[in-house]
């Protein structure tokens, strides 16, 4: 089996579309792909108790979770037939309407891609040691909990 | 034994920091009981536990220089 | 019903990484958004009979498509809980590793989101009329035929 | 009757040209039948037919003005 290099996952604060497409351009020279499927999280601007969200600050067991995104990675090159596949979470404060998670799956079909991606993101979401405050405008904050 | 304790999330803010030492412990259960008796707060809390960034089903027998941590719910995405 | 406008899903030429890092970058004004799926479709570098396909160039009824993709769009937003939709296909030609086909998908929750861009991007395979040919380096080439 | 008839994709080889006009047909089953009388190669294709861009189920009286179309296996995405 091909050795995939672990790579660095956290990124410090939003991913910006420019960064994506910067992502998605890379992949043209890999021609024997013919499905992308990119998940975006994006923080919401909820309610709570009639304040807004103005911000998630996420933090991590950073050490833990990159060995789960790497176990995560293995299983999912092993489950699907995949080309290539990305992760990136922040780290740090992501304000309302910007991304904090990038997932993107490439495969030669789009059945592959599409259950690759939406597997990939249920473990991240169950598994991956990562927390968020939602900060709202006057700085109080309460521990964001998954759905 | 020393086992060094790792603290996340909401957990932090209880303990009042991030990282803390306890002694005399053989293994998770007894950390766990340990810091809950220190810190009653933390009976109230839901939270999972790992020895070397494993996740401890059970209990776990604690060996010298394991790093524990205690995890709250996971929120990512 | 809040009455949507239909947009143009046709572009001439390959979809860049560009186009889609603006689409992402719009949605950031829409707070209530928590989850994208972006389906990209690539041209792959199909080998066929020893010759290597070097583009595909798609033609559509247009006017029947177009009707189709309002149609679509109707339907997915009656069928799923969502916030936004986008549809762009490619007419003309388009190379072995450029994107022809971007469906994006945003909702609150991700299983909208998901289940919404993969029964899209099934609807459009299946049911609007598009064509390529698949174009060999010695510029002879095949109808494609999907999969 | 004059009906116009497009075609699209593989069949506007078979055909020389995108669209024609056919006269003398009632429904799209014989517009059908007069075409692949005259284009002998359509009776090897596989196609739908759309009368004003929907797709005609088995066979479709034709109005004045209908556009018929002979779409071959959509191949989008």
């Amino acid at each position: 089996m091909k050795e995939r290099k672990p790579h660095k996952v956290f990124l410090t604060g939003p991913i910006t579309p420019q960064f994506i497409a910067d992502s998605i351009a890379k992949h043209s020279i890999k021609t024997t792909i013919g499905a992308h499927d990119i998940f975006l999280g994006q923080v919401r601007r909820d309610v709570i108790e009639n304040k807004a969200v103005h911000a998630i600050e996420y933090s991590a067991y950073e050490e833990m979770a990159e060995e789960k995104f790497h176990e995560l990675r293995e299983a999912a090159f092993a489950k699907f037939q995949l080309t290539c596949m990305h992760i990136y979470h922040s780290k740090g404060k992501v304000k309302a309407g910007e991304i904090c998670l990038f997932v993107f799956v490439s495969s030669k079909h789009r059945s592959s891609a599409f259950e690759a991606c939406r597997w990939i993101v249920e473990e991240i979401k169950n598994n991956v040691p990562i927390w968020g405050k939602e900060i709202f405008e006057d700085e109080t904050y309460v521990w964001k909990e998954n759905s | 034994m020393n086992s060094r304790v790792r603290l996340f999330g909401s957990l932090v803010e209880i303990v009042g920091k991030s990282e803390l030492n306890v002694s005399g412990c053989s293994d998770t259960q007894e950390v766990k009981e340990k810091l809950a008796s220190e810190f009653p707060q933390l009976r109230k809390c839901e939270f999972l536990i790992s020895v070397d960034r494993k996740l401890v089903k059970n209990n776990q027998r604690l060996e010298p220089g394991n790093e524990i941590a205690f995890l709250p719910p996971f929120a990512g995405g």
